[in-house]
């Protein structure tokens, strides 16, 4: 089992198969994530994200666990990026790969659902005319 | 007993550290400390959820603090 | 909508995230199929795909056409490999992205198994000392 | 009328395509033409299943045939 782990500045998109590629795997599934134009129809012109990367690292890396735990996963990746993040771009990629189909849907999807709920990483979306941190107020 | 401040957390305090450096100010534990923010910075009373993280893991309320450990503030995470 | 629908003799997985990268999508769901070292615990040598391409090129555009009338896409590809391929080598992807993540793995999951029900493509498992054409037989 | 034969079916007829020159040997329906085919070669019979594609796209045994037609002998896929 193979865990790829990591906060970065740029995330290059292409690079996720050959890290995910695997002789035994016959499925690999990936989830990018990006910056959105419009939010409750508000154009949007950057979001800004910041980490505790320490702790971030550690959670990610509970995730990877418990997704390995959970199905049987040949390779796991989950990376997120920081800084201020323009319109398509790519702000995380998470994906795993397993023999069957099934494990690296399921995984994939609870990868980046545990992911934003228990990784510290804050998104600030900016506006043309104010900046508001996501998911702070009700 | 340094405190770090994350995201939201940063703006209401203006910081993203501050030393709690008075024997008397310090909490001894993780639910003293968020009395104590809520108390000094009421904005922290507004929002979604708060969490302390001790030494780089979630921390409930109950955890005790002697001072040496790394404190951070939680607001709501939004990665992704 | 943007539809990509192809058959190709070599799968570039690298550009699939720049095909569905959006301005209006805040998630990509990308799943790819790759040849898997063993079955039923024999070892294969290589897969060799063969299609029946004016009506593969149909189906997998049906297929397209009801994941969209399904959910709120804007891009969706799909595309699949033929002749013969090693291991750990890409056969097919298939991806879609969407505003919310919930629509683009749902979608990208009704994809790959819609494709694999419906269109004309057929998978030969080469073994060291045998072929077989797969699902043939009960 | 000419027929088209992929994946095993092609292994069974030992061709991609056959003719079916004679106006007698025509089947008229894809009922029809599946049974002749499982007639001559009773290997068809051993498949999982046997689709037939009239104009390249799946057609029912009731659709009906005049010769015009691109016909092909689809087994059971498996792609992906």
């Amino acid at each position: 089992m193979k865990k790829i782990i990591e906060i970065v500045d740029t995330i290059e998109t292409a690079q996720v198969y050959a890290e995910l590629s695997d002789a035994k795997s016959g499925g690999i599934c990936v989830f990018v994530g990006t910056v959105r134009e419009f939010t409750n129809e508000e154009e949007v012109v950057a979001l800004e994200f910041e980490t505790y990367k320490t702790m971030a690292l550690k959670e990610m890396e509970k995730i990877a666990d418990r997704a390995i735990e959970k199905w049987n996963l040949n390779k796991v990746v989950l990376r997120h990026a920081v800084g201020e993040k323009g319109v398509a771009e790519p702000v995380v990629v998470v994906g795993a790969s397993s023999a069957h189909r099934d494990a690296c849907f399921e995984a994939c999807r609870f990868l980046i659902d545990t992911l934003k709920e228990t990784v510290p990483i804050w998104k600030k979306e900016k506006f043309k005319n104010k900046s508001v941190w996501v998911s702070a107020h009700p | 007993m340094n405190v770090l401040f994350f995201g939201i957390a940063k703006d209401i305090v203006g910081n993203s550290e501050l030393i709690f450096s008075e024997e008397l100010n310090k909490p001894r534990t993780v639910a003293a400390l968020k009395k104590q923010l809520v108390d000094s910075y009421p904005e922290f009373s507004k929002l979604n959820a708060l969490a302390v993280a001790v030494n780089s893991e979630y921390a409930t309320d109950d955890v005790t603090l002697n001072g040496s450990e790394e404190i951070a503030i939680i607001p709501p995470v939004s990665g992704g």
